[in-house]
């Protein structure tokens, strides 16, 4: 059971392949992409986690106290907003797309070739 | 390839790479075992050496702060580039749009129940975000946080159908000034450090622990990034609201 | 040791994208091209300065003074050593010419395309400096963000898009997968600092090791373009607008394989010194075959700046070869090839671009002899494919001779024969573009070739009846660095020292760690030969030429078509490049499991 | 390790699986926000109150949002299409 949470994040990003595998529309493969981002998320936070520790805030309670990693905490919270910028960039390629050929099916749109 | 063969090579080598990756988290340290030490190292100085009590925030804005530059770069990178990217040819604002007031024209504005909560909530909503954003080095949150608190207030002007007040609120050029003097003003205060030896380097006294203005510079760069994010954000959300908003201005008119 | 200089390099063009997106509104064109040339040209300055000051010995500059605590990184840090500092040299030097091509560029919108160039041109900087591992994560989102904005910069051709969510997705996707072994090392070491992970790792590589490294280098070898991560590299390139190309494929390509090597280097020599067997076959080979494979898909285009894009793919092909003989001498030739082949593909990519500017396309058939009566711009095109082909003395010579010296007497010595065979193809193919386009030569479009033309926007505004100055002068400049790159003298002593400071795994640790000075690395004085490498180079630019007019020949024209049609493996693999997302991030899985499990399996097993 | 951490983890995990494999990308939408609330609260137990309320705001508010904007965006552009130049060729979204 120890490893859960890594075997989440590693199935979190699979799935999130897959759904951009076979994805049949730009904006439902930007939120695969979001699913396979959050993997990193899972991953950060569960190795920086320590049993009894508290989170790394020192307001309340005194330096030296158990606390959690602070540092994925940190890096986490970098990734999530790289995450929210990608996707708008993305979704507003997709909105391009759409313009420009009517349609946001990855494969029907074949400009691109040999 | 047909979407049927991706599957199945995509079956095989996904699940190929999901055994390789079990395999090697069985070697990673137990969950809920983290063994530092950089983690417990900056537990352990950061209250001493910054006078901030969340250490995240600490992380963030000074030991590591010039990831959050680079972060805060790729936030105004995107904006632009979002802008760029959704920018209206010459051809549609030359009224070839007009035509498509039809079907836009049904849309139903929203009950005055909706109006009145939606608006109701803006005030709070801003010393909410203004809150998050200024104790972001005492307690959890700070100004990516704030930022985004505050940049969903305006959107509330929109959802209560104020469109005009939205759009003025939205596509002022006080945004946009706000969100380069947000960020140019992170790489700003980083120059201040150079005085003292290195940049990003703490050049402000630090106060008490606990005070609010304490930490010396991260409380200045959680501001700095607080205003950064809210424009951007609220800048993102405009790019992609502003042409259903002409839209619908000019069908109501 | 510190230096004040050493982040300036970034925050200089940094603070010019957000001075320019501040006075946006208000700034007329010529300020924003003077904002963005001085920018770069600071920045090159001061890199060129460091690059100096680091001729002794690099520079590790701490951000916030927070220096180690008993070998604890707590900050982060850049180190700027003559290999890093070089490159960012390059980097402003590609971007100065491409800013001064595009002075009468893109008068659309505002001056936001300088914006996301200056922001580019930081984060490309910032990459190739940083010493921490989440830091050049940071910088490699930062590139990445704004080469995806600029990819979709023509927004009226459904192709432009296309290319670049294909380049988003692929480069998103490898980015994440690289985070997700950052987090693994992370768990093991409890360090960022690249140097303070290399002390950590302990001398055994177990699978949690090799499956991080796997996904760190993976993640960066999707922006390198390695087979078979290569697919996204040519469609973003053909939709970019030109002098976007100079700086993609000039520089940030490569720039992916220097992060591997600099992570190889600094953190991951300890624990894979015994194995260095795997690794070397493992990348030898996907580098061949990218070589090759982009080198015959060069061959084969018609479409000028998809088939330079093929030729950046073969060519880092050859990179990737050269970094997995891991060895220092490789490694100086590589950083010397980077320059020369560098220079080159940005000469091509502008004459490329006045030809856009002239003509509007870039198809080598409905070009036929248009470009007769530009002698100089044509000059300049072939001038450039000599460097492709690694004529002496080029800088691609240079670099070409020091990477087969690591090979020589190895098991790998026939990576001389992928060199050359890749060289002569994707020379080859400017040749023929030269004679067609600007000699006149060979036979005009055939008609199945017509069906294909299609003409691409133009990229400027104003008279196209002829070339201007602006426009020819960066080229002709970057010609001239290709060539003189490899003839200046004493470059070669100069990079073997850098790649010898490069490749120093402890003295990086403990001067990053503990402020100890470097000794100055020790220089095996070998007595070289380069008379037979150089008879070699031309005997592979004679063999290009050969092959160009081969294929001008018409009816070996034909009959070379004919064979393209029976050939159902090459229609199969040109087929491969089918523009679609979903094969591209299958093709992506299968790479990571083929390269996991084969180096899992080579180095775990006892 | 503890019940509810076992729980809201798996719960994670298929949640995400979920929004991965629906196809409907306006249910996608809901789907994802409900998943950004679950992920905060994971990183809430994980003692990151930092990254939930940012998890939180971003992936359960802001993404979505910029979603059903997109969203709403191409819907309108194959309005228009179809009701301008060709009727009922609007293929946007399914």
């Amino acid at each position: 059971m120890s490893i859960l949470p890594y075997v989440v994040s590693g199935w979190l990003f699979i799935i999130g392949l897959y759904g951009i595998v076979t994805s049949r529309n730009f904006v439902h493969l930007v939120m695969c992409l979001a699913v396979l981002q959050s993997s990193t998320y899972v991953l950060l936070l569960s190795v920086g986690y320590r049993v009894g520790g508290g989170p790394p805030v020192f307001a309340s309670v005194p330096v030296g106290t158990p606390a959690v990693d602070p540092l994925v905490q940190a890096l986490v919270l970098t990734d999530i907003v790289v995450e929210a910028t990608v996707v708008a960039l993305l979704l507003s390629l997709a909105i391009r797309i759409h313009k420009n050929t009517e349609s946001v099916e990855p494969d029907k749109i074949v400009e691109l070739r040999g | 390839m047909t979407i049927t063969a991706r599957r199945w090579l995509f079956g095989v080598c996904g699940a190929a790479l999901f055994t390789i990756f079990i395999l090697a988290v069985r070697e990673l340290p137990q969950f809920g075992h983290y063994r530092g030490p950089y983690g417990d190292v900056l537990n352990r100085e950061t209250v001493y050496e910054r006078h901030v009590t969340d250490v995240v925030s600490a992380v963030n804005f000074d030991w590591r702060g010039i990831d959050t530059l680079g972060e805060e770069s790729i936030l105004f990178l995107s904006v632009v580039g979002t802008i760029v990217l959704l920018r209206t040819g010459d051809e549609e604002v030359q009224g070839k749009d007009n035509e498509d007031a039809g079907p836009n024209a049904d849309i139903p504005l929203p009950s005055d129940a909706t109006r009145v909560a939606a608006l109701g909530l803006v005030g709070p909503l801003v010393v909410f975000g203004l809150y998050i954003v200024t104790h972001g080095h005492l307690s959890p949150g700070g100004g990516f946080q704030g930022g985004v608190v505050l940049a969903t207030a305006p959107l509330l002007v929109y959802v209560a159908g104020a469109l005009k007040t939205f759009k003025r609120i939205a596509n002022h050029q006080f945004v946009e000034i706000m969100e380069a003097l947000g960020i140019g003003g992170f790489l700003g205060i980083g120059f201040l450090g150079m005085a003292r030896g290195a940049y990003l380097r703490n050049a402000l006294p630090l106060g008490t622990t606990g005070h609010l203005f304490s930490g010396g510079t991260i409380f200045l760069l959680n501001v700095s990034t607080g205003a950064a994010v809210a424009a951007g954000m609220l800048s993102v959300m405009y790019a992609f609201l502003e042409h259903t908003i002409e839209v619908r201005l000019r069908s109501k008119a | 040791m510190g230096s004040p200089l050493a982040p300036l390099p970034v925050l200089v063009p940094l603070a010019g994208a957000i001075f320019l997106a501040l006075v946006n509104k208000h700034s007329a064109r010529w300020f924003a091209d003077l904002v963005s040339i001085s920018a770069v040209s600071a920045s090159g300055i001061i890199s060129l300065v460091l690059l100096h000051r680091t001729a002794s010995v690099p520079i590790v500059y701490w951000f916030g003074g927070w220096t180690p605590r008993g070998g604890i990184a707590v900050g982060i840090n850049f180190y700027i050593d003559p290999i890093s500092a070089g490159l960012a040299a390059f980097i402003c030097l590609l971007a100065l010419c491409s800013f001064i091509f595009s002075l009468h560029y893109f008068d659309s919108v505002g001056n936001l395309y300088h914006v996301l160039m200056l922001g580019f041109v930081a984060g490309m900087c910032g990459f190739s400096c940083s010493g921490d591992l989440f830091n050049l994560f940071v910088f490699f989102e930062l590139m990445s963000i704004s080469a995806f904005a600029l990819c979709g910069y023509k927004t009226e051709e459904p192709s432009t898009q296309q290319g670049a969510i294909n380049f988003a997705v692929m480069n998103t996707i490898g980015g994440f997968l690289a985070l997700l072994g950052i987090a693994m090392l992370y768990a093991r070491t409890g360090a960022l600092n690249l140097a303070q992970i290399g002390r950590a790792l302990s001398h055994q590589a177990d699978i949690l090791f090799v499956t991080a490294f796997v996904f760190v280098i993976c993640g960066f070898l999707v922006k390198a373009a390695v087979f078979p991560f290569h697919f996204w590299l040519a469609d973003a390139h053909a939709v970019a607008p030109t002098p976007v190309c100079v700086l993609f494929s000039g520089i940030m390509v490569q720039l992916a394989v220097y992060a591997v090597a600099r992570v190889y280097w600094s953190a991951m020599e300890g624990p894979m010194s015994g194995h260095q067997a795997a690794i070397t076959s493992v990348l030898a080979i996907a580098g061949t075959i990218t070589a090759l494979l982009g080198a015959i898909m060069c061959f084969a285009q018609q479409h000028i700046k998809r088939m330079l894009a093929f030729s950046t793919i073969s060519h880092t092909g050859i990179l990737v070869v050269a970094f997995a003989l891991l060895k220092p001498k490789a490694l100086a030739g590589a950083a010397l090839y980077v320059i020369g082949h560098g220079a080159a593909k940005g000469a091509l990519f502008l004459v490329a671009g006045i030809l856009l500017h002239r003509f509007g396309s870039v198809d080598e058939s409905s070009l036929y002899g248009r470009g007769r009566s530009m002698k100089w711009t044509g000059a300049v095109f072939a001038f450039s494919g000599l460097g492709l082909a690694g004529l002496i003395p080029f800088g691609t010579f240079a670099g070409e001779h020091g990477m087969d010296a690591a090979a020589e007497g190895t098991s790998f010595w026939w990576v001389k024969v992928v060199f050359i065979i890749a060289a002569t193809l994707t020379a080859a193919a400017v040749f023929r573009v030269y004679a067609r386009v600007f000699l006149g030569r060979g036979v005009p479009n055939a008609a199945e070739e017509l069906a294909k033309t299609s003409d691409e926007a133009r990229e400027t505004k104003g008279p196209h009846d002829h070339v201007p100055a602006v426009m020819f002068i960066p080229a002709a400049i970057l010609a001239l660095a290709a060539i003189s790159s490899g003839c200046v003298p004493g470059s070669v002593a100069h990079f073997r020292r850098s790649a010898s400071v490069f490749s120093e795994t402890a003295a990086y640790q403990a001067q990053v760690l503990d402020g100890t000075a470097l000794q100055e690395p020790m220089l095996s004085k070998a007595g070289e030969q380069p008379f037979p490498a150089a008879i070699r180079s031309a005997v592979t630019t004679m063999l290009a030429v050969a092959v160009a007019i081969l294929a001008l020949l018409p009816h070996r024209h034909r009959k070379l078509l004919h064979v393209e049609r029976l050939s159902r493996t090459f229609l199969a693999v040109r087929n491969a490049h089918s523009g679609k997302i979903g094969d591209y991030v299958v093709y992506f899985s299968f790479g990571v499991t083929a390269i996991g499990t084969v180096l899992v399996f080579l180095i775990c097993r006892h | 390790m503890p019940f509810i951490q076992v729980t809201i983890l798996i719960f994670v995990g298929m949640t995400g699986t979920a929004v991965a494999l629906t196809r409907n990308p306006v249910h996608q939408v809901i789907g994802l926000s409900f998943y950004g609330i679950i992920l905060g609260l994971f990183f809430f137990i994980l003692q990151a109150p930092d990254v939930a309320l940012s998890q939180i705001t971003i992936g359960a508010v802001v993404l979505p949002l910029m979603f059903m904007l997109a969203l709403g965006k191409i819907r309108r552009q194959a309005q228009r299409k179809s009701s301008t130049d060709h009727p009922g060729n609007a293929r946007g979204v399914q």
